[in-house]
């Protein structure tokens, strides 16, 4: 095809394009003619096309969205809030620490390695364009049944492409989650989280600023990776994409990221960057314009300059390209010899292809003819909102009104039996041969992973300053109703960092849902902003940006509504943190917050077939003075240890605590199967000294929390009401499940 | 005994990081005749007897199912010797 | 008492067996891959990542970097050397020590806590333990399975050059258990797992990784 | 333009267990031709013009010292085509 040049476009105006089978619906090909005043040249259109996908445009969620700025807290602790590549929050001591989730969903479905190992070369490089070095990565997930063929075949790929790809990167995976479900059978979720750490005059942004300064590539070659991927994977169902469509998978290159990382943290650190821009989805065509919208607009680029692995690639195809391992810069003039010094130092490749005007266009070369001419801003920042029709889906009545049946166990041999069955859940069972595949020790200054209820890493080895971070997400309470789901998350998330003692300051999600375009879809979502927002404002956390990830879904069936919630705390002392178990005979249990009949939704229930009922009530006044309860009881040092309750109730978190250390427990519970089951949200198990009991009850009081004695730690099996379980009955059930399930 | 020789290989379109890294080496040893390198994977299979037609088709059906990944490599099945 | 730790592309323990060599008391100096220069040191760590990206095989493309050269020549000259994870296999490539790493038997990366028993205290690297002392230290690879021909396995054995061997469930198929070993002069130690990891409770799982990087400093007094 | 392969394998007498994992695949998913299966690498190197003799000389230097390792592996150098 002969080159289509802007000159050509207006000359030939009347030619058909291809707008439809790139994604574009009639009338946002209408507005991108009407903004030019002519049509697109093709690379234009590609360009358009792939920034206006949904997953980069953010069409169908942005009026939802928008409540997190309009119901934000203002907090001081927020130096970088939605719409960069990651948010910044002040940790203190001059620190900032940055984190989001990304997913990386269908590609990982269409091959696991490769899919989930770009997923964390992806968010990695967002965190590192904020000027941070990446510190930790986590990975909640979601799998179809666990044993279901094809979990088989996705799962330990995708566990072997989050561990190739950031053991590689030498960064400790301090947490996720593994959970499974009939719905994310052809549709699992990779989500991943990076947190990164600077000093707060180290911030960059991705804003092309200064006419006359170079733009600058720096990183792998371009080759023909997931072109069009997303467009195409990310916005629409599979049901509609023949294997004709599907685009070429994105193999990723963890070396490489890791020398990036090194190349780039050095020109940082001398400065030497005005903007930058990490080359993720839409590749060129996102860095270019978005760093051009967030400056003043005008650039020039010569595409022809872009080092390219496949030397028969179109312009457009290295517009779209989605190759892993790049980044944009913009540099100064004076500064770009030291900036290739440095790139030459880790043998990096970069290239000068282009430069900052002064003008308000970006306009795109190929061997000198005009082939892009556009307003960056409307390829990036101004692309089409929605306003997607939602209604109510008729299955929230109809299973709210069930009444959960499942029989709570009563007797010993009942009790043994729930105790031994849950531990052995998939859901709910050790997650050593997931966790066992990840480095969690290297850089040296992870204080807490898996099994803790959260992630805990040192930012300063001299002052002991450290941040948590906790990621969750309840699909069932979300599917019974989507708003106190996501409420519940967060709840959880924040609880999950203070029972180590670390105060929550600040979330990021994932929010990974089937088809804005189904109506019942995109109710379940706007429920779940609006919770989200809302748990956020009476909880007085800012939202630092976060993921959106839309047609999951297989046919008409779309994934559970999962919204990912992750929050991040500070613990100024590492070293005075509690640990989620106890390692020592003769402490007393307590239960911290009130058991309800808590069944509906609960992981008893799902493994009896059940999924009906009512969700609970977020009651985020009690979380946030059980929060405080837990960072005071901390600092006092009066806990040896906290655990959290969620999913399998007490019955999970006893049987977490007692096999952590190998110290078994008695507890005796009054209506024993509830509270075995139960999985009321907002309480806690600690572990205390007897000698601080008084001053716990002063606590508890004080902050109006029901506490409850429940035993006392010790001896060699767990003792619930009498029934009495072996630990090397229970660490058998625990850890049996996935090595027999996944080999 | 005879044996059934399965040749994988990353599709000339996606990256192939391994082959990437050997090509930079060799010539910091010295050795300049490669102008690019591919690595793949080979895999020897014994089968009783001489192989046959059957089993060769056999072993074909083995490599698009488990030993090569078709979303991005390709691989070729033969009787060796 | 300097002791060169050295970053190849792709090392990603250099910073932690730094911070190791400073707990034990001497000071850590950073030895980059391509220059040819010890700067003076009298000791040297090769830290555990994955240089080159394991591409190849772990430690193939590395072992021919301008630093390797100089660390040749003075491992030869009988200056102590200590290779980690990666380190190992740098040196065993460089053919400082014997044998090779290959997969995991079980195939996957493998990051857990380790028993090792110490069965030679008399390198340079551990003469701050005792014979048969029991340690916790992390292991984490993917490729750790150390494996040589009959014949230099008993050598190796008869020799007592065995320095380490893993206690409890075999970890990743090395033969006879070998977690790390020594040449014949015992200045040259390979270990699959890391002591850098170790250094204390509150990030690792115990303080006993400490015992290698305190013994060097003895080795070097002497 | 030529390409010479060297194929690389692990010496028999040194544990594969990737061959020894997709040995144990096969069976389980219906095939049952394999008494073995070894799985090594093989490289793909692009030169200049048809492989001369003097290349194969020094792709053969380059297999002894960086392609594969002598203690645990054996190397093929050929011409292909
Ligand atoms: N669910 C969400 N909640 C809050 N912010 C979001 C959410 N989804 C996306 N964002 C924000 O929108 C901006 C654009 O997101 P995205 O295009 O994914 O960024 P990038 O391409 O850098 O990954 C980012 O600042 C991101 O944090
Ligand atoms: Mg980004």
């Amino acid at each position: 095809m002969a080159l289509d040049t802007v000159a050509s476009a207006k000359s030939n105006p009347d030619i058909s394009q291809p707008f439809a089978e790139l994604g574009l619906k009639p009338d946002e090909y209408a507005r991108i003619k009407e903004i030019l005043g002519r049509r697109p040249t093709s690379s234009e259109l590609a360009m358009y096309s792939v920034m206006w996908s949904e997953h980069c445009s953010y069409k169908s969620s942005k009026v939802h969205l928008k409540q997190f700025g309009d119901k934000a807290v203002k907090t001081d602790a927020l130096l970088v809030g939605i719409g960069e590549n990651a948010g910044v929050v002040d940790v203190g001591q001059g620190y900032a620490v940055t984190f989001k989730i990304e997913s990386h969903n269908h590609p990982s479905f269409v091959e696991p390695y490769q899919g989930a190992a770009t997923g964390v070369g992806g968010i990695v490089r967002d965190i590192l364009t904020m000027g941070a070095r990446p510190i930790a990565v986590m990975d909640p997930l979601r799998f179809g049944p666990a044993d279901a063929p094809d979990t088989r075949r996705v799962l330990p790929g995708i566990i072997a492409g989050v561990g190739g790809y950031g053991n590689c990167l030498g960064l400790p995976n301090i947490g996720g989650e593994v959970v499974f479900d009939e719905t994310y059978l052809g549709n699992p979720l990779v989500n991943a989280l990076c947190i990164g750490v600077m000093k707060h005059s180290d911030i960059k942004l991705a804003k092309a600023a200064g006419a006359g300064n170079l733009v600058v590539l720096y990183g792998a070659k371009t080759g023909g990776d997931g072109i069009g991927g997303v467009s195409v994977l990310a916005s629409e169902t599979f049901e509609s994409t023949g294997p004709a469509k599907r685009p070429a998978v994105q193999v990723g290159d963890p070396f490489v990221e890791k020398v990036l990382i090194e190349c780039s943290l050095e020109i940082f650190a001398e400065d030497l960057v005005v903007g930058i821009q990490d080359l993720g989805g839409a590749g060129l065509s996102c860095a270019t314009s978005e760093l051009a919208s967030g400056g003043s607009g005008g650039m020039k680029v010569e595409l022809d300059r872009v080092p390219l692995r496949d030397a028969t690639l179109s312009p457009e195809e290295i517009l779209m390209s989605e190759s892993q391992e790049r980044m944009c810069a913009i540099v100064e003039p004076s500064k770009i010899n030291r900036f290739l010094e440095i790139c030459k130092k880790w043998d990096v490749t970069v290239t000068v292809i282009g430069e900052v005007t002064d003008g308000d266009r970006l306009e795109i070369t190929w061997h000198g003819d005009l082939i892009v001419d556009v307003p960056p801003r409307t390829v990036a920042h101004e692309g089409p909102v929605y306003n997607r029709p939602l209604a109510k889906p008729d299955y929230v009545d109809r299973v709210n009104a069930e009444v959960i049946t499942v029989k709570l166990p009563e007797s010993a041999e009942e009790i043994k039996a729930a105790v031994l069955k849950l531990a052995a859940a998939p859901n709910l069972a050790d997650k050593s041969w997931v966790t066992d595949q990840y480095d969690r020790y290297v850089q040296g200054n992870t204080i807490q992973s898996q099994p803790d209820d959260s992630g805990m890493v040192r930012i300063d080895e001299k002052t002991h300053l450290g941040v948590a971070v906790a990621t969750d997400a309840n699909a069932n309470w979300s599917y019974l109703n989507p708003y106190e789901g996501a409420k519940l998350a967060l709840a959880e998330a924040a609880r999950n960092i203070a029972t180590a003692g670390a105060k929550p300051l600040a979330v990021t999600n994932c929010l990974n849902f089937g088809s804005p375009e189904d109506p019942g879809v995109m109710w379940q979502f706007a429920e779940s902003v609006r919770g989200l927002a809302d748990g956020c404002l009476e909880m007085g956390l800012p939202v630092t940006g976060g993921n959106v990830s839309f047609y999951n879904q297989t046919g008409s069936v779309a994934i559970l509504p999962t919204p990912v919630i992750g929050v991040l705390g500070v613990i100024d002392d590492v070293r005075t943190r509690t640990p989620m178990s106890f390692d020592r005979a003769g402490l007393e249990l307590y239960l911290l917050g009130e058991t309800q009949n808590d069944i509906a939704g609960s992981e008893w229930a799902y493994l009896h077939g059940q999924r009906g009922g009512k969700a609970p009530i977020a009651d985020l006044k009690r979380e946030m003075r059980l929060i405080d309860l837990l960072v005071t009881g901390n600092k006092e040092k009066l806990f040896v240890a906290a655990h959290d309750l969620s999913q399998g109730g007490l019955s999970a978190t006893l049987t977490e605590m007692v096999l952590r250390h190998g110290i078994g427990a008695e507890v005796t519970l009054e209506n024993v199967g509830q509270t075995l089951i139960s999985e009321s949200p907002g309480r806690v198990v600690v572990a205390i000294d007897p000698a601080k009991s008084n001053a716990l009850k002063d606590l508890a009081a004080k902050e109006n929390i029901v506490m409850t004695k429940i035993g006392n730690t010790g001896g060699d099996s767990l003792i619930v009401n009498g029934a009495k379980i072996a630990l090397s009955e229970l660490r058998k059930a625990h850890t049996e499940t996935f090595p027999k399930l996944f080999g | 005994m005879g044996k059934i020789v399965v040749e994988v290989m990353l599709k000339p379109e996606i990256l192939d990081p391994q082959g990437t890294a050997v090509s930079a080496a060799l010539p910091r040893l010295g050795f300049n005749f490669a102008k690019s390198v591919r690595q793949g994977k080979r895999f020897e299979i014994e089968v009783e007897g001489e192989p046959t037609p059957a089993q060769l088709a056999e072993v074909e059906k083995a490599a698009e199912k488990l030993l090569a990944n078709p979303v991005i490599e390709t691989y070729v099945v033969k009787a060796e010797k | 008492m300097k002791v060169g730790v050295v970053t190849f592309p792709g090392t990603l323990d250099d910073r932690d067996a730094a911070r190791a060599v400073g707990a034990a008391g001497a000071s850590a100096i950073s030895l980059w891959h391509g220059d040819a220069d010890l700067k003076g040191v009298d000791a040297v760590v090769l830290p555990g990542g994955f240089s080159y990206g394991d591409y190849l095989r772990c430690g193939a493309i590395s072992r021919f970097a301008p630093v390797m050269e100089k660390i040749i020549d003075a491992a030869n000259g009988g200056m102590p050397v200590l290779g980690i994870c990666n380190g190992f296999q740098v040196l065993c490539e460089a053919h400082l020590l014997p044998g090779a790493l290959t997969r995991n038997h079980a195939l996957h990366f493998l990051c857990r806590d380790q028993k090792l028993t110490i069965e030679n205290t008399s390198t340079a690297w551990t003469s701050s333990f005792s014979q048969g002392q029991e340690i916790v230290i992390p292991l984490k690879n993917g490729e750790g399975s150390f494996q040589c021909d009959d014949q230099t396995l008993s050598a190796l054995e008869s020799e007592g050059r065995i320095v380490a061997r893993y206690l409890g469930e075999d970890p990743n198929g090395s033969r006879n258990l070998i977690a790390g070993i020594t040449n014949e002069r015992g200045n040259v130690v390979g270990l699959m797992p890391h002591p850098e990891h170790a250094i204390n409770v509150l990030t690792g799982p115990s303080a006993d990784g400490l015992g290698f990087f305190t013994s060097v400093l003895k080795a070097m007094v002497k």
